[in-house]
C-alpha cells in the first residue's frame, strides 16, 4: 500500500489558496483540524468559501473560541454554507452587515450533499425544507404522494478533516461524535488533508473498522 | 381568578411520559433537554444526537470531559453501554427515514395546521435551522414544547404561525404548562389539562380553534 | 439499552408471509443467512418479492447452491429485483419462461435506491444508465452539463441480514466482504432480523465499531 | 500473409502497464482479472473491488479461504496490509464518485462512439449488468479489454454496436491482441500495434474507422 507524506499544518495551510472552497470537518468545534486551521488563520488565505456544519464556538464572555472561529473574526471567508450560526455572533454580524454571505442548509441536506458529490450523484429528493424558505429557487418533485426538493451536489477544492488515527496509507478512524462531517467531506475535494492524533503502521488497524478508506486521503498532519 | 405562572418542569415532566420502552427520541436543546430527568421509572428510552450518537447519556462528572464527546450543543456528555457513533449522514439518514420515533423541540410558534417555527427571527435572531428541518420532516412523532404564553401575555399556539417556518404540517403534539394537545385537521385537540388551569382559561387564553376532546381529563400527579 | 429478542430461524421464518417484499443482505452467497433462508426454504412461503444483490449460485455441476438459490428453485419468488442473475441459471430460465418476473438493476443504483428507502429521501439522480436499457420508463433531469436518471427508494417489508456479531441490544458488526448490502438493507424494511455467529454482552462491542446501530434491529437468530 | 491468433495474455500484459504507482483499478471478471498477473516491477496499484474492498489481494493458498472474504465473482481472495472493507453503498459512491482510475472490462461489443456492450445478448445470454454499469459511467479511464476478432473473425470493434449497451459514450481505451486503442470524437485512434500485427492490417480488420497516429509504433517486450 501507498504511503501518504506527513506535512506540517504550516504546509497543508499552504494548499489552500484565495478563493478556493473548503470542507471542514466538525461539529461546533468538535472534531476540528484544530492545528490546520491555526496555520490557516496564520496565513491569512483569503475569499475562502466554507462549507462546514457550522461557524463553531466564538464566545467573547468565556474567550472560548473553537473550529473555524479564528478564520470567521479574520474575516478569510467570502461565502459560508452551513447550517448553524447561532453560537458564533460574529458570523450573524458579518451576514447583517453584507460584509460576507451566509447560506443556511439544514443540517442533513448539507450532509447528503456532500455526499453526493462525493458518490458521483447528481442530486437527491429531500422532504426537508418543504413550505419553508429553503425550498425558494429549487426544484419541486412528487414521488408517491409527497413532495420533496431537489437537492444539488455540494464539490470543494480542499478538505480539511480531523481523525483520531491514521496508518501511514492514510486510513482513517475517528473518536466518538469527533466523526461527524469528517468522512463526508473526505469524499467531496480535490484535495484531502487529515489531521490526526495517531499514526500508526500499515496493518495495525483492522481492516472492518476502517472509517475512511486511504484512497480519500492525500496528506497527513500530525495534530 | 387564575394567574398564569410559567413552568417547565410541568412540559417536561408530561412529555417524558409520552415515551415507551424502546422509543427512540431526539430532544432538542433548551427545554426538551430537560425531559431526560423526568422519564417515569421502568421506562428505558434511547435517545439520539444528531451530531452522531446513540445512547445518549447524562453529562459526565466534572473533570471526566472528553473533547471527542459532545451532544448537538457542544456540550460534553457521555455515551451508555450499548450506545455508538456514526457521521453525519448517517444520523440525518435515521431521522429522515422515520427511525426517530419523537423528536421535541422548542417552539417560537405553533399553529393549528401543523406548522412550527422555531429557528429565526428575521432581522433579529437568526441562528440557521441546524437539524431542526430533518427533525420535524422526518421523525414519526413531532412534539412541540413550549410554555403557553409569551411574557407579553400573548398565546404561542396560533392560528397560523407568521415567522418564518421549520416546517410545514409536521407537529403532531403540543405541549405546554397548561396542556396537552394533539394538532390534526387543522385544530388543536386538548387531550389534558393542568391544574389550576381548566379547558375554559385554555380556549380563552389560546389564539387558535381548540376543540376540547369528550376525554379530556386533568392530568395528576405531574 | 433494551434487549432484542432472540429467536429461532424457523420462528423469524414465520414473520415472512406469503406475498411480502423481502431485502436479503449477501453477495452471491457471502454474507448471507443461510440458516434463516433455508427455514423460509423449508416453509415454503410464496409469492415473494426478493431485493437482493443477485439470485446467488446454483451450480448443478458442482453441487454448489448458496444464498436465496434454493428459494428460487422453489419458485418462492414472483418477483426479483437483482443486479446479477448469471451464476443461478434457473432465474434466468423462469424469467424467460414468464414464470417469475425479473427486474435488473445496476448494482450501485439497486444500493443506493435501498439506502435512499432507509434514509427517507424521495429518489436520486444517477449518472447510470443512461443511454442504456436501463433509463426506459424513468425521468431525465439535466444538472450542469450532465443528464441523470431518477431512480426511486426500494422498501421492503423484511430484511434479512447476516452479521459476523451482535450484541444482545442488536448493534451489528460485520466481517470482511460479507458486509456488502447488509447494512443497507437493514435501514429499509419495517421488520428486521439479523443471524449473526456471536452474541455477546451489550458494551462489549466499541461504539465507534458498530456498522448497523441496534435501532435497526429487531430479532436476532443464532447462527 | 498474417494469420489472427488470439492471445489474451498480450491483452492482460499491456494494460498492466498503463498504471502508475497510487492508481486505484477496477478488474472485471475474466481477462481483466489476468492483469494483476503482470504488473511492472515497482509499480504498485490499489484494486478496489466493488463487493466492498480497497486492497484485494491475491487468492488464498489451498486450504486458507476465508468464507467471508471473496471477489465480485465469489471467488476467494486475501487484503493486503493497509486495504479496507465497506458496504456495498460506499463501494459504488467510490466508484459512481470518480474515485477509481481505472476500471477494465471485457467486451461484446465496443464502438468508435465509446460505447460499451458487454451485459447481454437478448435471447440468449442475460446474466445481469451487476456492477458494470456504474463502473462504466463512474471511473475516471474505462478499458476494454478484448479480442480483436471473434472465433467468426468478425471484429469486435465496431461503428456502432447492436447489442444492448452498459453505457454510452463511457470507453476512453482498447486493448486487444493486436493494439492500443484510444476511443475519441467518433474514432479509434491507434497508439500501438502489437507484431507480427501491422498498422494496416489492423485498420484492415477493424470494423470501425481507424485512425493510425502518426507517433503509433510497434509495442516492444510484450
Amino acid at each position: 500500500m501507498i504511503q501518504k507524506p506527513v506535512i506540517a499544518a504550516a504546509e497543508a495551510a499552504k494548499l489552500v489558496k484565495d478563493g478556493m472552497t473548503v470542507h471542514v470537518g466538525g461539529f461546533l468545534g468538535c472534531g476540528s483540524p484544530d492545528g490546520v486551521l491555526a496555520a490557516l488563520a496564520a496565513q491569512g488565505t483569503k475569499d475562502l468559501t466554507l462549507v462546514c456544519n457550522d461557524t463553531a464556538v466564538l464566545d467573547q464572555k468565556s474567550g472560548r473560541v473553537t473550529g473555524v472561529a479564528p478564520l470567521v473574526a479574520k474575516k478569510q471567508f467570502k461565502r459560508m454554507i452551513v447550517s448553524h450560526i447561532g453560537t458564533n455572533p460574529e458570523t450573524q454580524r458579518q451576514m447583517n452587515a453584507g460584509e460576507s454571505l451566509v447560506e443556511l442548509v439544514p443540517q442533513g441536506t448539507l450532509a447528503e450533499r456532500v455526499r453526493a458529490a462525493g458518490s458521483g450523484l447528481g442530486g437527491f429528493l429531500t422532504p426537508t425544507g418543504v413550505g419553508t424558505e429553503v425550498e425558494e429557487g429549487k426544484q419541486k418533485l412528487t414521488v408517491g404522494d409527497r413532495v420533496y426538493l431537489l437537492e444539488l451536489p455540494l464539490a470543494g477544492d480542499v478538505a480539511l478533516l480531523k481523525a483520531k488515527k491514521a496508518d501511514k496509507a492514510g486510513n482513517l478512524v475517528y473518536a466518538k461524535t469527533a466523526r461527524n462531517f469528517n468522512p463526508l467531506m473526505a469524499t467531496a475535494c480535490t484535495t484531502v488533508i487529515a489531521e490526526v492524533e495517531e499514526i500508526v503502521e500499515i496493518g495495525q488497524i483492522d481492516p472492518d473498522q476502517v472509517h475512511t478508506p486511504s484512497i480519500f486521503v492525500d496528506y497527513l498532519v500530525k495534530a | 381568578m387564575i394567574e398564569y405562572v410559567e413552568n417547565k418542569e410541568i412540559i417536561a415532566k408530561r412529555i417524558a411520559r409520552i415515551f415507551k420502552t424502546g422509543d427512540v427520541v431526539n430532544l432538542g436543546i433548551g427545554l426538551p433537554t430537560l425531559v431526560a430527568n423526568y422519564l417515569p421509572p421502568g421506562v428505558t428510552i434511547i435517545l439520539q444526537s444528531e451530531n452522531g450518537m446513540m445512547g445518549l447519556g447524562p453529562a459526565p462528572e466534572k473533570g471526566k470531559e472528553d473533547k471527542d464527546l459532545t451532544n448537538a450543543g457542544a456540550a460534553p456528555v457521555t455515551v451508555l453501554p450499548g450506545g455508538c457513533f456514526f457521521d453525519s449522514a448517517t444520523s440525518f439518514g435515521i431521522i429522515r427515514g422515520g427511525h426517530v420515533d419523537y423528536t421535541v423541540l422548542g417552539v417560537l410558534e405553533v399553529d393549528q395546521e401543523g406548522n412550527l417555527a422555531n429557528y429565526k427571527i428575521p432581522g433579529k435572531m437568526v441562528p440557521g435551522m441546524g437539524g431542526a428541518m430533518d427533525l420535524v420532516a422526518g421523525s414519526r412523532v413531532v412534539v412541540g414544547a413550549t410554555t403557553h404564553l409569551e411574557k407579553s401575555g400573548a398565546s404561542k399556539l396560533k392560528r397560523r404561525c407568521k415567522l418564518p417556518l421549520t416546517a410545514a404540517r409536521e407537529v403532531n403534539l403540543v405541549v405546554t404548562d397548561v396542556g396537552y394537545f394533539e394538532v390534526m385537521g387543522d385544530k388543536f385537540y386538548l387531550l389534558e389539562y393542568f391544574a389550576p388551569y381548566t379547558p375554559e382559561w385554555i380556549v380563552e387564553h389560546t389564539d387558535a380553534d381548540v376543540v376540547v376532546m369528550s376525554t379530556c381529563s386533568c392530568c395528576e400527579g405531574l
